[in-house]
């Protein structure tokens, strides 16, 4: 699946029907999901990925099967984009016991096939370095990617990483989606100077990016992963973007009309004019009757029992 | 906090009228940490109003915990008196070397010719379905660090008072506990409501302890030593084991966590002889494991003892996992009555 | 540990010897940490040589301890065999995010579906002048971490093969702690030269225990539960209660810290009835404390027990001040005494 | 202390005078230190500041008398530059009771008035921001200098502590002294990209040396001090300087033929030739009389007793 010369007209159809589609599982998986938690069926917290579909259903269209994936709190979106089972993944969430981790993990501790995720901002970044550094020494020529939030860049860990990445010309992809909020807080309140200086400092190619349609997400992810996997060399893709859905749950202290204007950058508006009615249809049909299969299955399944949490005896019990 | 403000009626009340009230007497207070803003007033609301009445004092920070808790040892150092917010208590790992090999070394190193007045507040615990980088109840790794304090509030001791005390009357770094499940808790008093059966002591000024015993009671059978959130089950496993088992048990609840000042436990412990510490961090080298290991070693009389604690796992997401895992109702009964002798129904 | 290799004299050469032969053995094997190239070979010279060796398979890093810890985490996902080192035990407060929230949580977290093979090794301790913030014992901050297992090598359990095995045969990761004064210590061997008195019964296979007792002995008089360094400083005073007091000690030599597994030492106090722990760390939830805990908890007979270990307080650059915070051999002594009800010169 | 415009000739000369024996107490401090461990009668270890005496001496010559300074592992320099106590230093070096931190702290611990010191690398920056912050929200006019070495351009709570500065526009210093080594590792092997590049991508103004003249240091310093003290806003000085010494005692594996030409970089040779021989052998007659009345002294000094370590009991005794 790696970047192609200019598709066949028929091609460039099937390709934004299959893009349109996978956006528009992670729209509604999401929107399935908080509804859930309104319902009661859903415990402890989730972070949608609502607005910023294109991200990752452009880079996995463009990414070898064989690569890996580091996401972070907000990874329910790249899971799906990366091919993850939809049952699994609300069945984790339920805590079911045939959740993808068990029940063990939940939202935001995923691992399925080459795909991981962590919710403490920043540590994941050595991690997936030092998966690239493995991947490297075995030459196996995986790719891999990290998410990171522009709020992350607060982290000091991720500078210690971009180093290490540099001087050791490690295959990795920095995903910076840049939707300008940490939680709550505006990013003129906590990043100084320039997101994509800060790569450069380290000797890291990047690539800024301000739009959400996930054709020229997916253009921008070809080049850069070819530029990783051949050189082989780290890079950083900086992808401007849009949270249309509160940072958690019912969290969203952000403006009304800033929200609005927000509407505009939907992934889904921009792409979905690409297709026909009929189509589009279609897809929401198709999504529906997957996340319905999904999610009911997902329901019926049996919680995970106490006897499986492991060898570790409680005391005074 | 404040003489016109109505008593506060839950520990998040508490705690937030005392910010209030601290920032209001002295210019010296600031807040720092991470979506401390109004709005929003802070992931668990503990910071609310805050920045509306204090603008230029409620100082909202990037995602840098090792940095928040540096910069704000930096200002205490320099005088000023501040209140770092650890979103979680899971991130104080990213801040571990700022608290150990900074701020709680300097005053001794420097031989006393610095301190640092600094309080990290921080809410801890699962219960919440957060999973396993969000439930985490870490505070025992901070226990013993030389020139730190811990410091827990609960429902019954004043959450408010000691949270004053520890930025207020506290020149030495005070790392502040707070479990999540005891915001919305209602204060409690000994005497009165779901407390009607207890009767409490008071030991110590600044982070006291108390030691409640059932009201016109026999001698108790058993002390239960614990803190935090702990005390709701071992409140609630008391009364049932008075209720449902006639045995007696006297709870001795701290507030300051380290350094280890355990004489009102010694003194319950003289008159029990058997110790159950409950606590929600992990078991190996929790809180329970220094107060068993300090009991056994200065008791004149040998103490029976048994800890109820987390299993040594992290923390799932699945609600029955994590209720597997942390210490239940259940378990405080279980220990009570096996030390107690009485078959564990 | 090669098949060549005269065999090593010291817990350097045994630690250095198993390295090379890990690497020889292994294309897996990487080491990665700061300094570690030669012709330093580590600022311990734990390294030396490896990377004349296998300059592939030596990484030097920047000054980055959570990145050498993440990056080798990363690595130990993807089934490579990691060997990190952290310059100084104090810097493991900058990895403790990594070590805990990472490196140990995965395995379980992602219920079974990864492991992390990776060995992060350390030096601690003081007794070289170096001063508060390199010279601290702070390993126990990481006992009972859920997922994370925690060695010490001594001078008398062969240090290399602990090494292979937490690099060879362990796939969790293991935090490997080196006390700096270990280094030269020649090894020791029951029955022969300063532990001529000593005889030895070894129990577990990985990461062994040894009780030893005097030989030929009566039955002893104390137990004494140590680990790493301290047992240079127990098997001294051991000798001396011999020599000076005719008091008999039984000692339990540990080398995995945590989990704590303590079968041997519940044994050998059922024979003693008393337990004196020593360790260099500080005092308060040291590894002494979960070890008097668990017994006091487990013990059908009352325990009495007594801890040694530093004060709670940094450690001074002074050597007066140094040597009045660290446990030394009096200290030991006078606590078995106490305990075996013997007058304290 | 602060800039001022073209000097008189006699100004200058007395300048020049007391700036070389500035450097030259720090040199020969280092030098007896040395000294001293070979002689049995210090314990522990040492980062001498050998060679790289005209960073301090020139910034502290502009400085401000009620400035802050931070400092890391190699502080003696900085210690003396600043107007530390000399005896005071020597004593706590040999863990005397009369030392300035009580024989507490040593080599890498120091306080003295408004200067600190720790030993952990890096760990030292989001204080110093902490204090400027403090500073100028009691609008002291104080500003923090921080000091740096290129390879504590590897924890990532530096980058976290530049993006809080730049932010808050906080008053400090950022002082980066670029011997091109960590304790044994060459930069190449452990930074990628461009050190200024990394202070500015985080919006901080920074100034790149490649000298070892006192007087340039000076001048750059002035400029960098007036910048941070009159917006206020950090500023970041970048120092290319030659450590003449092993790392901290025997440890140096630098290649001979590389030390003897960073020989030609001594400032005391740069700027030994602005003063005449009289002038030069006052200064080394003066330093050595003030060397040995703070080493004799110290040497006589008692220990610290035990006794001294504060209430805390220590148990089984
Ligand atoms: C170390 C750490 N600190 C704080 C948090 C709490 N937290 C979760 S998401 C988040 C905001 C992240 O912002 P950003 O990186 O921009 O990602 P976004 O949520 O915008 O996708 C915060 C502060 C965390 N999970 N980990
Ligand atoms: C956190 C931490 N890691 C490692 C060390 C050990 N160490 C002391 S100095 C040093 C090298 C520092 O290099 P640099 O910052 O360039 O300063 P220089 O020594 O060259 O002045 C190292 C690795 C330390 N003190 N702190
Ligand atoms: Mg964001
Ligand atoms: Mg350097």
């Amino acid at each position: 699946m790696t970047l192609t010369a200019t598709p066949s007209a028929e091609a460039a159809r099937a390709l934004d029907a299959e893009l349109y589609e996978r956006m528009l599982l992670i729209r509604r998986f999401e929107e399935r999901l908080l509804d859930e938690f309104s319902k009661g069926r859903l415990f402890g917290t989730t972070h949608a990925y609502i607005g910023q579909e294109a991200n990752a259903v452009g880079l996995f269209d463009v990414a070898d099967a064989g690569d890996i994936a580091f996401s972070n709190h907000r990874c329910h979106g790249h899971y799906l984009a990366y091919g993850g089972d939809i049952h699994a993944l609300a069945a984790e969430l339920m805590g079911k016991a045939t959740g993808v981790c068990g029940g063990r993990g939940g939202s935001q501790h995923i691992c399925f096939r080459n795909f991981y995720s962590n919710g403490v901002q920043g540590g994941i970044v050595p991690v997936a370095s030092g998966i690239a550094l493995a991947e490297k020494l075995k030459q196996s020529g995986r790719v891999t990617i990290v998410f990171l939030g522009d709020g992350t860049l607060g982290e000091g860990v991720v500078y210690e990483s971009l180093n290490i990445a540099s001087l050791w010309q490690l295959p990795i992809l920095f995903v910076l989606e840049n939707n300008r909020y940490a939680q709550t807080t505006p990013i003129r309140l906590n990043l100084a100077g320039d997101i994509a200086a800060r790569f450069e400092a380290f000797g890291i190619d990047t690539t800024t990016l301000d739009t959400t349609d996930v054709l020229q997400v997916r253009d921008a992810a070809a080049r850069a992963l070819q530029h990783v996997r051949e050189r082989p060399a780290p890079a950083a893709l900086v992808l401007g973007t849009h949270r249309l859905c509160a940072h958690s749950k019912g969290d969203d202290t952000r403006d009304a009309a800033e929200l609005a204007a927000s509407r505009a950058f939907d992934p889904l508006a921009i792409h979905g004019p690409r297709l026909g009615d009929a189509q589009r249809a279609r897809a929401e049909d198709s999504v529906r009757s997957a996340l319905n299969d999904a999610f009911e299955r997902a329901i019926a399944d049996p919680f995970p029992l106490a006897e499986s949490l492991g060898e570790t005896p409680r005391r005074a019990r | 906090m404040t003489a016109t403000a109505p008593a506060p009626t839950t520990v998040l009340a508490s705690l937030n009228g005392a910010l209030h009230s601290l920032m209001e007497r002295s210019g010296d207070v600031y807040v720092i940490g991470e979506d401390v803003l109004d709005p929003y007033g802070g992931a668990f609301k503990v910071t609310k109003g805050l920045s509306t009445r204090f603008p230029a004092r409620v100082l909202t920070t990037p995602i840098s915990e090792a940095a928040i808790v540096g910069t704000a040892t930096g200002m205490a150092l320099r005088g000023l008196r501040p209140i770092a917010e650890i979103m979680f208590g899971d991130f104080l790992m990213l801040a571990a070397d700022q608290l150990v090999n900074h701020a709680a070394k300097f005053r001794w190193m420097y031989n006393e010719q610095a301190s640092v007045p600094l309080v990290v507040r921080t809410p801890v615990g699962g219960r919440r379905g957060y999973g396993p980088t969000h439930s985490q109840t870490l505070e025992k790794m901070f226990l013993g660090v030389p020139g730190l304090r811990v410091v827990a509030p609960n429902a019954l001791a004043n959450p408010g008072a000691l949270l004053t005390a520890a930025v207020a009357d506290d020149d030495d770094p005070v790392l502040f506990i707070e479990h999540k499940l005891l915001y919305a808790q209602p204060l409690l008093e000994p005497g009165r409501g779901s407390l009607s059966e207890f009767q409490s002591t008071v030991h110590g000024e600044r982070y006291p302890t108390h030691t409640l015993r059932m009201a016109g009671a026999r001698a108790a059978d058993v002390t239960i030593a614990c803190y935090g959130y702990a005390f709701e089950i071992v409140r609630e496993a008391a009364l049932s084991l008075l209720l449902e088992d006639e045995l007696f048990v006297e709870i001795v609840l701290f507030t300051q966590l380290s350094p280890f000042e355990l004489d009102p436990l010694s003194a319950s412990l003289a008159r029990t002889g058997k110790l159950v510490v409950v606590e929600e961090g992990g078991l190996t080298l929790g809180w329970g494991a220094e107060v068993v290991a300090r009991m056994t070693e200065s008791s004149a009389a040998p103490v029976r003892a048994r800890r109820v604690a987390a299993r040594d796992l992290p923390i799932a997401n699945a609600r029955t996992l994590e209720d597997a895992t942390l210490p239940q109702v259940a378990d405080v009964r279980a220990a009570a009555l096996s030390l107690a002798g009485r078959e564990v129904g």
